[in-house]
């Protein structure tokens, strides 16, 4: 029986999945075991740094310096240059705050800090004009994008800043997105909550209500409601929050029922709490999180639903601007001016992003029957 | 039949000249038009299909239900039932086609209409002097909610006086009544088929027209689909089938699917679209409707009935910058109510836009006890939207405050023209060049159908009647230019800019024919190989 | 089973009725005039009047409620009532497979395609492949719909030449890598015919790559921007070539979701025991993935992709306005700017049936894949 | 099954490289069928790099039995799958050498270790409630090993399935195949992975806990059962197991592992009658005897193993062993043999040896062991 001391030896790369391993030690694969080791940090920072500075110096050239250049090759350089960033500053990352570092997240993250600060501050930075049409009569309008000029991203045919227009539109988007989703999340809780902790006839008629409403062609029934109620933001908020009730009973509901069989709830109950303390106190605190975690999701349809409406044109009207209405009136000049689609597109397509990786990664920890799977 | 070919000849050569006018309105290029082939449908041309995109489907064929503009209806139901007059844009007069003539008295107000022999219906039967009154009475009778009914009450009584002769009487002296024949009144109805068919003659009415086509296939909300007649009386029809699709989205889709060449007519509304057609080289027939955008402010009720504030509002109001701001600097702005290049235009000047008089009159009116709010009722689509923010910016410019109340493009009807309850809306009021008095009387006239603005004025009411009875092109200058007088003076409506109507045409097609209100008669088309 | 059945049919009574309540109601509160609708802007003020009278709207709301319920019941759609007037049941006849055909070519395309797509992130989890994938897919679900169709129409119909060119580009690149994979990938058979044949299919398969690249750059099809022909009309051919652009632009965000679904469950149950026994018995990787993981894996998808199916059959809305298609969804949201109340009763009526079935046939399904459901319920 | 070698594939397919063959001498004058050595398996966890096996080296015999116990976490399943290759997704490559039968399968292309898993080495999971697609029916299960590695036709592969299952003796074998694993019980599942994994014929059969999910009453019958089928099959068999009272009755040889290594190793015999390593003398202590009194207390082991991403660099008992010497703090022990044939062990102050006997008394007298564990005065040693 031959008997070895271990020795130190280098582990070859090679994540074992079921398929023939013939990919082993691609740079992927190897550059993430790599970062789990100290002495190759290094590495991964001098192949990260520059990596991270020629992407932002490529989407400077292209955004700001080459205002001479076609749209197409500035757009493709702009493209480009931020993959390389991403990929720079991913690495530099890793190398920094090690190898689990979940660079994306933290960028979604950091995205929608910097769109909910910007928003929510928008009166105290230097914008120009981005929604009273009467102070910009003597901007010329359509003009394109110019990083360093006072429309940085150029005016729409009112003369109105686009800059000014995504960040307030921002403003829009957020304020109906999150109030729909807490509107509905309030609404959909509470119903499920009671609904599965009662269960029978309560459950069974709530259950039926939200089956109704399922059935419901979601679209068709929210431009049903924004054509009773008139398109404003608030009138938008609460069709929606309706449109997200059925769902959230159900997601509720089904937390409930795993939890009021719990041995805690059993105890309370067999204590003699009464109905509303167990639900209030015993159920309450631990179905909140899986809901939560999944409305960062859901804010992330509804501020799509915001905007297809503003896009079908039932929507909020400009001059207010939102994504989806400065996307709709710039619809018919895509080809000539596709930056004025592209621009309220980008921030629309970043947020829901963001918001569904965020989501995703709460969910992850927080909603139990997500966690089982 | 020999007769009628040779007349249809006429009208081709006649009308061709309008073919194919790729860029602006110039007609120099027709010489080049007739260049590429026969200037009509010949034997040797029959086959090949067309497709056709329009603005909005047509809610009927009947021409009573039909509105029986190119861009709603009026291209299919023309293709069905021809008219009896057409009108010629570059010659400014109406060419007798389905009728052999139409004769006026000396004052205009007996006109006498002869029909042809040769002219039957899809069923066989010969169109007779009887059957076009029955077919005008339709138009008459109020249930029937004809476009043409309060203009059609012009005519008090119908003689005929042999099987091929008619005589309108009217009510009062009209010069241009053949603008009325040359439209929805003038498409004749089979009187046995419509009352055969009964209800379903609004989507089946075979037979029932003395057109080229007949309909093979109508899906509502999706498609038509007409037949050529194979021995229809005016010689051979060469489009055999024409399609006709709404293209939801409005003109932009519609223009895409032109170039992507899933269709081959486009009817385009709209200074961009029609500029990138015509910057693209499409091919097209151009109408321009006077004054075809325009502002209605209400007369009777709400602050715009004091003339103060109508007049902050002409001052405030600047064409130039509704179309740089609404239509992309593409239009034809004009605060007059003739555009520079109509047949009509003699100089006339609208009222003129000065910032600094409006904010002036706005201080004055405020004075008065206005709080210088106003409400703008605004379709929600992007188009009019624009418009709407232009003119929002203007007036706030000038110290007032507007709020814009968007709504679906029905409700902004029953708000502006039923109800009446509104302070100033854009409101189209497209004037054509074959008689501007048919929709400037319904329009600004007292009690006039389209009047939403609740206008009432004498000497423009005498105006009107000056114009209705103006014999010919420079009576007709004169009388515009009392209008306009009498409009600038007291302001019924805000004109902006002339409307411009464009159908794109496939190099392909070959022969067509336009008549007002953009209109395409197809009896002549053909496929060019 | 039969059981169950018959006690979930019973239970669409209920929901059914609601929805239409819902509707009339609803539909109902829509402020605007018919009349309107019907005349439009050139009609006189007692025209308006009259047709007013003539619609019933002065009833009561109840009134016409039951009114049109009692005559859905015995089968009677009605009448439309913006001109030009027609048979509600043949205006849904006519509509409706339009939208199912949109809809169940998404879906066959987003299933194929995620399948696929999954299996082979699966393959290899955490590879270039998998996560270029995975993070792709997880951006295409960020795309809005409307904004998803804009761009294929703005790119396969108004720069065809790019998209031929990339087609043409991506399909060399992925033969090469193809290529470049059977390489190492034909040493995982054994020496002899086995090796000859798995080099032979990569090497047919890479070709077929680029085949199909080749075709689709010589001759690209030309889709249309607008418009539908039914397989009635002209055949299968025109009408699958006019429903792929609008198709697409649906199957994109599903694709990207039901990828997604299937990999993360692909990879959960590749770690169960029983993959591992198979692998212990020597079974080859491709072959465990699709006869032993498969199965068990798409629980989710088929419940994910069933509602999805059931939501495409009335939410095509954007997609029909985009490529004007005649569908259920523009019809109904035609009938609602028309104020037109009974196409949208009976249409929403109709799809809310229709949901409710998908749902239905979803649920038995489970046990045609699940054999512990299949026995259990008995 | 006299005739187990009409059961091999009749071409042998890959003659040219030398594939395995039973009926082939081996190239090695070995008279081993399995030698691990220095086998290494690490998983990337996001705490890190988790070493479940940390240099591992054992032989197994031709038709001999090893056990191998240890703690649930001790990295004896890690070994076992690494050998297997059926390490999960995150697993980074094992190094080291696995050599079945002469033939090192760590450098083997996979194409051909996969002829190996089946007809030449075969496993038994723990759990039959989840080691059985759950989709599949019991005969498509137990066949297609046999018709994908000996090429056997569907109605050969069936009657061959059915001989099978008479084998483990299940009732009923025909009726059995048509059925889906969740109609079958506990214990008659396990019998059919056992019949699984005995479809090829393999001279090594790997049984991972194969008792522990089932019911007491079925476990010992599942012993019986593997150690029948060894017996008559000429069989090696890895016995994997976390109750050293399994092992006593089925093995020829027993290695205790802890913390990923193996701690000491010896013919089970005299690893019961010599215990030297602390870890082990702990294990024994857990075992129910039916000797003792019923109201002996059993000795639980306290504390808890050590975490795997970051194992200390010294002995990785220390922190729970009775004995530790601060010398068990600073330097790792090694793998030594002691007097009697094939016994090693890894410990400094081994059981029932003075340094032993010197090194606990110390840790009495002090009331703690050198890294602080609380020692109560009457221990058994």
């Amino acid at each position: 029986m031959a008997v070895s001391e271990p020795t130190e030896t280098k582990p070859v790369v090679q994540p074992a999945t079921i398929g023939a391993d013939v990919a082993a030690g691609t740079a992927a694969g190897a550059s993430d075991i790599d970062a789990m080791l100290p002495r190759r940090r290094s590495r991964l920072l001098r192949f990260g740094v520059p990596t991270a500075v020629a992407g932002i110096a490529l989407v400077v050239l292209g955004a700001v310096v080459m205002t001479e250049g076609t749209t197409w090759v500035r757009l493709s350089m702009i493209g480009a240059g931020l993959l390389a960033a991403y990929i720079g500053i991913d690495r530099v990352a890793k190398a920094v705050f090690g190898a689990t570092f979940d660079t994306g997240l933290w960028m979604a993250a950091g995205w929608l800090a910097l769109i909910t600060l910007s928003a929510a501050f928008a009166d105290l930075l230097p914008l120009s004009e981005h929604e009273d049409v009467s102070k910009t009569l003597t901007v010329t309008p359509m003009l394109t994008p110019d990083l360093l000029s006072s429309h940085p991203l150029g005016t729409d045919s009112q003369g109105l800043d686009v800059l000014g227009g995504v960040i307030y539109g921002a403003r829009v988007s957020l304020v109906v997105g999150v109030g729909a989703t807490v509107l509905g999340m309030v609404l959909g809780a509470a119903i499920g909550l009671v609904a599965g902790y009662l269960r029978g006839i309560v459950d069974a008629a709530v259950g039926l209500v939200g089956d109704a409403m399922l059935a419901f062609p979601p679209l068709i029934l929210l431009l049903a409601m924004v054509a009773v109620l008139e398109p404003s933001i608030f009138n938008t908020t609460i069709a929606l929050a309706i449109l997200t009730v059925p769902t959230y009973i159900r997601l509720t509901r089904a937390n409930t029922l795993l939890f009021a069989q719990r041995e805690f709830v059993l105890a309370a109950k067999a204590l003699g709490a009464k109905n509303r303390r167990i639900i209030v106190r015993e159920l309450l605190p631990n179905v909140v999180l899986p809901v939560v975690s999944y409305g960062v999701i859901v804010v992330g349809a509804l501020v799509v639903a915001e905007a297809s409406l503003s896009f079908l044109g039932v929507g909020v009207q400009r001059p207010t601007p939102t994504w989806g209405n400065m996307i709709a009136a710039a619809q018919s000049r895509f080809e000539s001016d596709p930056h004025l689609v592209f621009i309220p597109g980008a921030c629309l397509f970043l947020t829901v992003y963001a918001l569904n990786r965020v989501g995703e990664s709460a969910r992850a920890v927080w909603d139990p029957r997500q966690r089982e799977l | 039949m020999k007769r009628t070919r040779k007349a249809r000849l006429t009208i081709a050569t006649l009308v061709g000249g309008l073919l194919l006018t790729a860029c602006g309105s110039s007609s120099d290029d027709s010489e080049e038009a007739a260049d590429n082939g026969p200037a009509a449908c010949t034997e040797a041309n029959i086959g090949g299909e067309a497709s056709m995109a329009t603005l909005s489907q047509a809610p009927g064929l009947d021409p009573v239900v039909n509105p029986g503009t190119g861009g709603s209806g009026g291209n299919e139901v023309i293709a069905l039932y021809d008219t009896l007059v057409r009108y010629d844009q570059k010659s400014d007069e109406f060419v007798p086609v389905v009728a052999k003539s139409l004769e006026p008295n000396a004052d205009s107000t007996e006109w006498t209409l002869k029909l042809r022999e040769e002219v039957t219906f899809g069923n066989g039967d010969p169109l007779t002097a009887q059957q076009v009154r029955d077919s005008f009475a339709r138009h008459q009778d109020p249930d029937n909610r004809s476009v043409d009914y309060l203009a059609s009450l012009a005519v008090t009584e119908m003689d005929v006086v042999d099987d091929l002769t008619l005589v309108f009487h009217l009510d009062e002296s009209w010069a241009r009544f053949p603008t009325l024949l040359a439209n929805m009144a003038g498409m004749i109805t089979n009187s046995s088929v419509v009352e055969q068919q009964g209800e379903n003659f609004n989507t089946a009415p075979t037979g029932g027209g003395v057109g080229p086509y007949e309909v093979e296939k109508f899906t509502p909300g999706e498609e038509l689909v007409l037949k050529a007649k194979d021995d229809w009386w005016g010689g051979p029809v060469c489009i055999q089938t024409l399609r006709f699709v709404t293209v939801a989205g409005g003109v932009q889709p519609a223009y895409d699917a032109f170039t992507n060449g899933d269709i081959q007519l486009a009817f385009l509304r709209g200074p961009e679209v029609i500029a990138q057609a015509k910057e693209d080289g499409a091919a097209g027939f151009s109408t321009v409707d006077n004054a075809g955008y325009t502002i209605v402010l209400n007369h009777e009720n709400g602050p715009t009935a004091e003339p103060l504030v109508r007049q902050a509002l002409a001052a405030a109001m600047d064409p130039e910058v509704i179309n740089e701001r609404g239509y992309g600097g593409k239009g034809r702005p004009s605060s007059a109510l003739i555009d520079k290049d109509s047949v009509l235009y003699d100089g006339l000047e609208g009222p003129k836009a000065d910032a600094t008089e409006a904010a002036d009159l706005v201080k004055q009116a405020k004075a008065t006890g206005w709080d210088g709010h106003l409400d703008l009722p605004c379709q929600n689509s992007v188009e009019a939207n624009n418009v709407c923010l232009a003119m929002k910016a203007q007036a706030e410019a000038a110290g007032m405050t507007v709020k814009i109340e968007p709504m679906a493009p029905n409700d902004f009807i029953t708000k502006v023209h039923v109800d009446r309850d509104f302070e100033w809306a854009a409101w189209s009021m497209p004037l054509s060049d074959a008689d501007p008095w048919l929709r400037l009387s319904a329009a600004v006239g007292t009690d006039g159908a389209r009047n939403a603005g609740g206008y009432s004025n004498a000497e423009m009411d005498a105006a009107l009647t000056a114009l209705r009875a103006a014999p010919d092109t420079a009576a007709r200058q004169g009388a515009l230019a009392d209008v306009q007088e009498v409009w600038n003076e007291t302001l019924p409506a805000l004109a902006y800019g002339a409307n411009e109507n464009y159908v794109v045409v496939d190099d392909s097609i070959k022969g067509l024919q336009e008549s007002q209100y953009s209109q395409v008669y197809f009896d002549t088309a053909y496929i060019a190989d | 089973m039969l059981r169950s059945l018959g006690a979930r049919l019973l239970r669409l009574v209920p929901v059914l009725f609601l929805v239409s309540l819902g509707t009339f109601f609803l539909v109902d509160l829509v402020p605007g005039d018919p009349a309107v609708a019907i005349l439009g802007s050139n009609a006189t003020p007692e025209q308006y009047e009259a047709v007013r009278a003539e619609l019933g709207l002065n009833e009561s709301v109840v009134t016409r409620y039951f009114d049109w319920l009692g005559d859905t019941l015995r089968g009677d759609l009605g009448e439309s009532l913006t001109p030009p007037t027609q048979s509600v049941t043949d205006l849904i006849q006519s509509r409706l497979p339009v939208t199912i055909q949109i809809a169940t070519m998404a879906m066959l395309i987003s299933v194929t395609v995620s399948i696929v797509l999954a299996l082979a992130a699966a393959y290899r989890p955490g590879k270039v492949f998998d996560r270029v994938t995975s993070g792709t897919a997880f951006a295409a679900i960020a795309v809005p719909q409307f904004l998803t169709g804009l761009l294929l129409i703005f790119f396969v119909l108004f720069h065809t030449d790019l998209v031929r060119w990339f087609v043409l580009v991506a399909g060399i690149a992925g033969a090469v890598l193809i290529a470049v994979r059977a390489v190492g990938g034909v040493t995982d058979h054994p020496p002899g015919n086995e090796r000859v044949r798995a080099a032979a299919i990569r090497a047919v398969l890479a070709l077929a790559v680029v085949g199909f690249a080749v075709l689709l750059f010589a001759r690209f099809p030309e889709f249309p921007r607008q418009g539908f022909t039914r397989i009635s009309e002209d055949g299968l051919w025109p009408s699958l070539r006019d429903a792929f652009l609008p198709a697409l632009t649906l199957a994109v965000a599903e694709i990207a979701i039901f990828m997604r679904l299937l990999r993360n469950d692909l990879i959960t149950t590749l770690q169960e025991d029983y993959i591992l026994s198979a692998r212990a018995k020597g079974m080859p990787p491709w072959r465990i993935l699709v006869r032993d993981a498969l199965r068990p894996s798409s629980f989710s998808l088929i419940t994910v992709a069933g509602v999805a199916l059931g939501r495409l059959m009335g939410g095509t809305v954007i997609v029909e306005t985009i490529f004007n298609l005649p569908g259920m969804g523009t019809l109904i949201v035609n009938a609602i700017g028309a104020q037109d109340v009974r196409v949208i009763q009976s249409s929403v009526l109709v799809i809310a049936v229709f949901y409710v079935l998908v749902n239905l046939l979803v649920d038995l399904s489970y046990s045609q894949l699940d054999p512990r459901l299949r026995r259990g319920r008995v | 099954m006299s005739d187990s070698s009409t059961l091999r594939p009749t071409e042998s397919a890959p003659q040219e490289d030398g594939a395995p063959d039973a009926h082939v001498a081996p190239q090695q004058a070995s008279p081993a069928l399995l030698e691990v050595r220095d086998l290494h398996t690490h998983f990337k966890t996001p705490r890190g790099i988790l070493r479940a096996v940390d240099g591992v080296s054992f032989t197994l015999e031709q038709g001999a039995t090893l056990g191998i116990a240890g703690e649930s976490g001790s990295g004896k399943s890690a070994l076992v799958r690494s050998i297997m290759d059926l390490t999960a997704a995150n697993a980074i490559r094992p190094t080291g050498h696995v050599i079945f039968d002469g033939r090192d399968m760590t450098e083997m292309p996979r194409w051909e270790a996969r002829h190996f898993w089946g007809p030449q080495i075969a496993m038994v999971f723990q759990d039959p409630m989840t080691s059985l697609n759950p989709v599949k029916r019991v005969g498509a299960q137990l066949t297609e090993s046999m018709r994908h590695h000996l090429g056997l036709s569907r109605r050969d592969a069936r009657s061959r399935a059915i001989d099978l299952l008479h084998q483990v003796r299940i009732p009923e074998p025909k009726r059995r195949l048509d059925q889906y694993p969740h109609e079958l019980s506990g214990g008659m599942r396990q019998r059919v992975t056992i019949a699984i994994a005995l479809a090829c014929e393999p001279r090594l059969l790997i049984a991972d806990e194969p008792t522990t999910a089932l019911d007491v009453t079925v476990q010992k019958q599942i012993l019986e059962l593997l150690a029948s089928l060894q017996e008559a099959h000429h069989m090696a068999m890895i016995l994997i197991t976390h109750d050293l009272g399994v092992i006593a009755g089925y093995t020829d040889r027993t290695a205790v592992m802890y913390a990923g290594q193996v701690v000491e190793e010896a013919s089970t015999t005299t690893l019961f009658d010599e215990v030297r390593h602390p870890y082990t003398n702990a294990l024994l202590a857990s075992i129910p005897r039916v000797e003792e009194a019923s109201h002996v207390r059993l000795e639980a082991i306290s504390g808890r193993p050590p975490d795997m991403t970051a194992p200390p660099a010294a002995c990785r008992f220390a922190a729970r062993c009775r004995l530790a010497q601060d010398k068990c703090l600073t330097d790792a022990p090694t793998l030594v043999q002691d007097g009697s044939e094939g016994h090693r062990f890894r410990c400094f102050y081994p059981v029932g040896t003075g340094d032993g006997v010197n090194a606990l008394k110390k840790n009495l007298e002090r009331g703690s062991s050198a890294a602080g564990l609380p020692l109560k005065s009457k221990v058994t040693s």
